[in-house]
């Protein structure tokens, strides 16, 4: 049974809600924007079609709370939601409340939303599809610790604590050696208690240098379940992946095959509809181990758009629609390369520390493969409620090599003033040798960066720099000295004036 | 009339002098002569020809005296500037240069205090936790600039603070 | 032989220069800006790795000026030239210069230049190569009007004159009718004579509804030449392209292979090498006919780039360089269906007149298969001097019906304030049916709207604009009551005041 | 204090009424009533949610008094304002609306006059070619706005002319 969907309501902010709306614009789709106090203003109001208050400022009490936003859906009379990722993208209870509701929420349906969000469920639902798991246990009771060290050594260590209801690396603990188990154990699991309300946790082996590859899905209502290729997505600082890329550097073709079957293995294990990613930690062996399911659409997913050519997006909407996909199996083919670069709001060099602000200025680069997906533009504030990140910049080249050339042309050309970013951090990992090999695990920005510095200035561009400054005091000083004098003449455009004092210098003055 | 300058970024100094010349300004950086048009643009923005070589800079202070972030080719740099004999007087004077170390901890960012790892009279040293500030969904680890003893600690766990508050004063 | 090309020198300004500067970034090569007087801030400046001044703001006293070019070059010790479009790019003496100064000229030889610009030897060399041409005549001399008349009627009114030496519509009539031939022949001729020095002209069949249809080639120093796909660029105005399109939506894969083969011969008569295009008129029953071969990177290329994945810049610079060209006809594969918009500062409803100022706002529309290449930023100035294109909007969609919608979102997405443009001319001619269905031809826009009238607002828009501008000036008057009251606040950002604005007006302000 | 204004965009007359409330600004279009919320956000730029639905909106006046260009949606609209009620006694005194024609024939953007077609004393209709002009490499032909007699022709061949500067006078 098919239905048309007119109107979707995204109940989210920053560049996947711009996302989403440039995805309804395409399909001629009415686009609905909610936004909390200090986003009246943000670039996905602006871009939306209609626009809806949704309250205060913290998103637990605008952008996370199901009234709002379930009263704007219906004020505007969108018959559809999007949730984005993070907020309500993985909320069970709030997927069954749009059923409730009548209106379509785009995702999984709640019950394989709620399995798959229990990482001991959804172990369990891989193994029954027969996925390889990372050798490991669950710890029922943390109280019995003396059973839980046993289980740690029956895997050995190093083992990993992992929180049940984990993500984003809270409740997680890598432990060296049996000494440390049972700190690691209790505070692991009271840190999960306090993020996620659930403190179960489980042991696994810990991979020394894994990779993160992970598979992107699509299923529809009709039984079709497709992959779409792999994401690498090593690159991580604090558990977050910052730079991702397909294909993986180490990919084959067996291997592609092997890994997307066990993908839509768990799909059809647990009823899956719609988009979704299977994790997977890939071993230097190319051995691979299920991870988790996601069951959103990823941040990443441009990198997958570009080499396929399909817009994930827009097949969200058609599945959602009830309609059969209309690309199957031997219809996905990759071309080229594609990297993602995550531009938070972030100081690097002080441990990725946020940093808020007013973009004064804020440019984009463009030209050949480059797609920037910005949540933000020139004026835009960066609230300190959110997750800072402000724009993934994507590149596209028809060879790894030719993508990271590309890569590195583009972050020259960003422009943003007003706050730090991740900017001078993606041109030093572009850089990196080991990197440009494609020799990486999730451990590389620890192992090559063991001091967290990642800005290395040359000493051209410092000295630049240097003269930047000397050359602003210099001619803020001048500008005081020529205050009087310049009174005189009406007001001009700044740009005759700048004419005007390069002429004046010319004469001499 | 030329201006002599000391520009320090990342302890790297620069000794720089700037006058006007017919085409543009005459920069000597570190006995260096460098000759470069300079163009305003919107506001902080400007467009520098050095002998030639493009940039395009954005200059701004970043609230303290001397103190200024120049955004370039992606990147913010941090950097001091300062009159040219006014910082050869204060080295001479034995007094702090730019490159000192703040022994005030300030808050990097408005956020949340979840926790203090410190108490007065604590010693600590360089790189050392101080306190925890949530901000943006995300827990930073404030950390010590320097070793020294904590003297006070104005940080509440639970309060909230603005960008700039100081959290603990070490000396 | 090859050599190694380090730094080159691009003798041109605009979108074509930043767009070959970011080729030469991605190839890690250096690359230099030349400018005129009223370029010193523009874009293609700050883009690229060093800039010198060249004269003052007329082109022929700054960028057409051979010998400030190569002063330029040799200044920064630039071993290669690119001269984009326009311009230099097709003077076959400055091509020689480059040759005698040991510049590298990234283009073909002087001699092929020289031959394929003159209309009637290019003619001659696609009859040597078996290309179909239209039924036509060569008029030596202009003064034998009887000879002339009497050629006209073997070949048929209506008939079409050009000039020998033309371009851009310049020397050129269409004569319906015997009466009006005489008159039509002097004032193309002494038109031809003005614009280009040489007043030769010859006759063609006027074809009523012909597309305009061209083919990609690129062909290196080892004898390999090949064509990447056609482009079809029916849709004109003052005989200027203004959409381009790849494929075009009436090719065949025996049509293309037909026509790319034709074009490969005759690159191979001339000696062909670097990077050109061989356009075609192709009529209703899809016979085609030789046009000319522009011996230079196209305005339009970027339709191509997008469908075969391959960069056409770096592809001149490989070549350039003495190599082999990286790929083969088998390689050429084409994906999905690329469109671009030439955005003008014109205004469409005044018969497309320049419009000159500064960018007071200027933000590009990005996300999803939107590559866009601009000459402008925020603040630019649009001179008098130069073409008024001020950037290329070119999407990609895997149908074209994929592409149409993302560019008609793009288009929305658009904003430049400070001069008028052609985006609402895009928009009409996006929704028009005929485009829609791929029914075009290069009588396209004079069918369709003859009172040239482009821009047509819905009631929806109208109304909204309406009040924007009752709002403005509401706001105005209420801010200079206000005033006085506002200046009791010490200094704060803009956006403060927007909030504490929007607060007041809540309390009933 | 409520405002009314007339507005005129493509000959289309908007009667509307702008008023502040609690939540931002009623506007009442030709007596159809629209909540309306403003952001001012950069100088001319502006976002107005117009019973939500969401417009970016630039407005800047254009030279003479009352004529407005709006950029919305990728485009620029060409707009008249003017209060209402003087727009309405302009009206019943029979004077010149937004809508009439402006006779002076004025260049359009700055450039160099390389034609001119009419003479004083002859009779043009409207659309008629009245002289070209050269711009950006492009010739302009600048068109008769209206019927009438050609008064004056300041323009002279060959020479150059800037913006707004007055071509051809029709009466």
């Amino acid at each position: 049974m098919t239905r048309k969907i007119k109107k979707i309501l995204i109940a989210n902010r920053g560049e996947i809600a711009v996302r989403v709306m440039r995805a309804c614009r395409d399909l001629d789709i009415k686009s609905v924007a909610v936004f909390s106090e200090c986003d009246s203003t943000a670039f996905h109001v602006r871009i939306a079609d209609e626009a809806y208050p949704i309250g205060p400022s913290p998103s637990n009490e605008s952008y996370l709370v199901f009234d709002n936003i379930i009263e704007a859906a219906r004020k505007s009379g969108a018959d559809a939601i999007h949730p984005g990722y993070g907020f309500l993208s993985e909320n069970s209870a709030f997927a069954k409340r749009c059923e409730e509701e009548g209106l379509v929420f785009i995702g999984p349906k709640p019950d394989t939303i709620a399995l798959l969000g229990d990482k001991l469920q959804a172990r369990e639902a891989a193994r029954r599809a027969g996925l390889p798991l990372v050798p490991g246990e669950d710890i029922g009771d943390v109280t019995d610790t003396q059973a839980a060290l046993a289980k740690a050594e029956e895997i050995g260590f190093p083992v990993l604590v992992k929180a049940a209801a984990g993500g984003g690396g809270k409740g997680m603990r890598v432990v060296n050696k049996a000494e440390d188990f049972e700190e690691a154990l209790q505070r692991a699991s009271s840190e999960a208690k306090s993020a996620f309300g659930d403190g179960r946790v489980f042991l696994e082996r810990y991979l020394t240098h894994p990779r993160h590859v992970e598979i992107q899905i699509m299923a529809d209502e009709h039984g079709n379940v497709i992959y779409l290729g792999e994401r690498e997505c090593s690159i991580q600082r604090r558990h977050q992946k910052v730079i991702e890329e397909s294909p993986s550097p180490i990919m084959t073709p067996e291997l592609r095959k092997k890994m997307g079957e066990a993908a839509v293995s768990i799909a059809r294990e647990t009823g899956y509809l719609n988009a979704g990613t299977v994790e997977f930690m890939v071993d230097q062996d190319l051995s691979f181990y299920f991870l988790e399911v996601n069951t959103r659409l990823q941040v990443e997913h441009p990198v997958t758009e570009m080499v396929t050519g399909l817009d994930l997006v827009k097949g969200q909407v058609y599945v959602a629609e009830g309609k059969e996909l209309p690309y199957g199996q031997s219809d996905v083919k990759l071309r080229g390369h594609a990297i993602e670069c995550r531009i938070y709001a972030e100081d690097p060099d002080s441990g990725f520390m946020p940093s808020t602000g007013t973009l004064s200025n804020y440019r984009q680069p463009a030209g050949p493969g480059v797609r920037v997906d910005a949540g933000v533009t020139i004026g835009s504030q960066i609230p300190i409620y959110y997750d800072p990140m402000v724009a993934k910049m994507v590149v596209w080249g028809s060879t790894r090599e030719e993508a990271i050339g590309r890569c590195k042309r583009a972050l020259e050309e960003y422009r943003i003033a007003g706050v730090k970013t991740t900017i001078g951090f993606h041109q030093t990992v572009l850089n990196n040798e080991r990197f440009v090999a494609g020799d990486i695990s999730t451990r590389f920005l620890e192992e090559e960066y063991p001091d967290n510095k990642y800005i290395v200035l040359d000493d051209e561009t410092r000295r630049a720099a240097a003269m930047a400054v000397a050359l602003d005091k210099f001619a803020n000083e001048r500008r005081i000295t020529l205050g009087r004098r310049e009174n005189q003449i009406p007001e001009q455009s700044r740009w005759v004036n700048v004419h005007r004092r390069l002429n004046l210098k010319r004469m001499g003055g | 009339m030329p201006q002599h300058y000391l520009v320090t970024i990342d302890e790297q100094e620069f000794d720089i002098e700037v006058e006007f010349v017919g085409e543009g300004y005459r920069v000597t950086v570190n006995g260096n002569e460098h000759l470069v048009r300079r163009f305003d643009m919107e506001s902080v923005h400007s467009l520098m020809l050095v002998d030639h070589m493009s940039y395009e800079a954005f200059v701004r202070g970043n609230g303290e005296q001397g103190q200024r972030s120049v955004f370039m080719l992606g990147r913010e740099i941090d950097a001091h500037i300062e009159d040219y004999n006014l910082a050869q007087l204060k080295k001479a004077a034995g007094m702090s240069g730019p490159g000192a170390v703040d022994t005030t901890v300030k808050a990097p960012m408005p956020g949340l205090v979840i926790d203090i790892k410190v108490s007065p009279g604590d010693t600590v040293s360089k790189g050392q936790a101080l306190c925890i500030v949530e901000a943006m969904k995300m827990e930073n680890v404030i950390k010590a600039p320097a070793d020294g003893t904590v003297k006070a600690v104005p940080a509440k766990t639970g309060s909230s603070v603005e960008k700039g508050d100081v959290l603990i004063d070490i000396e």
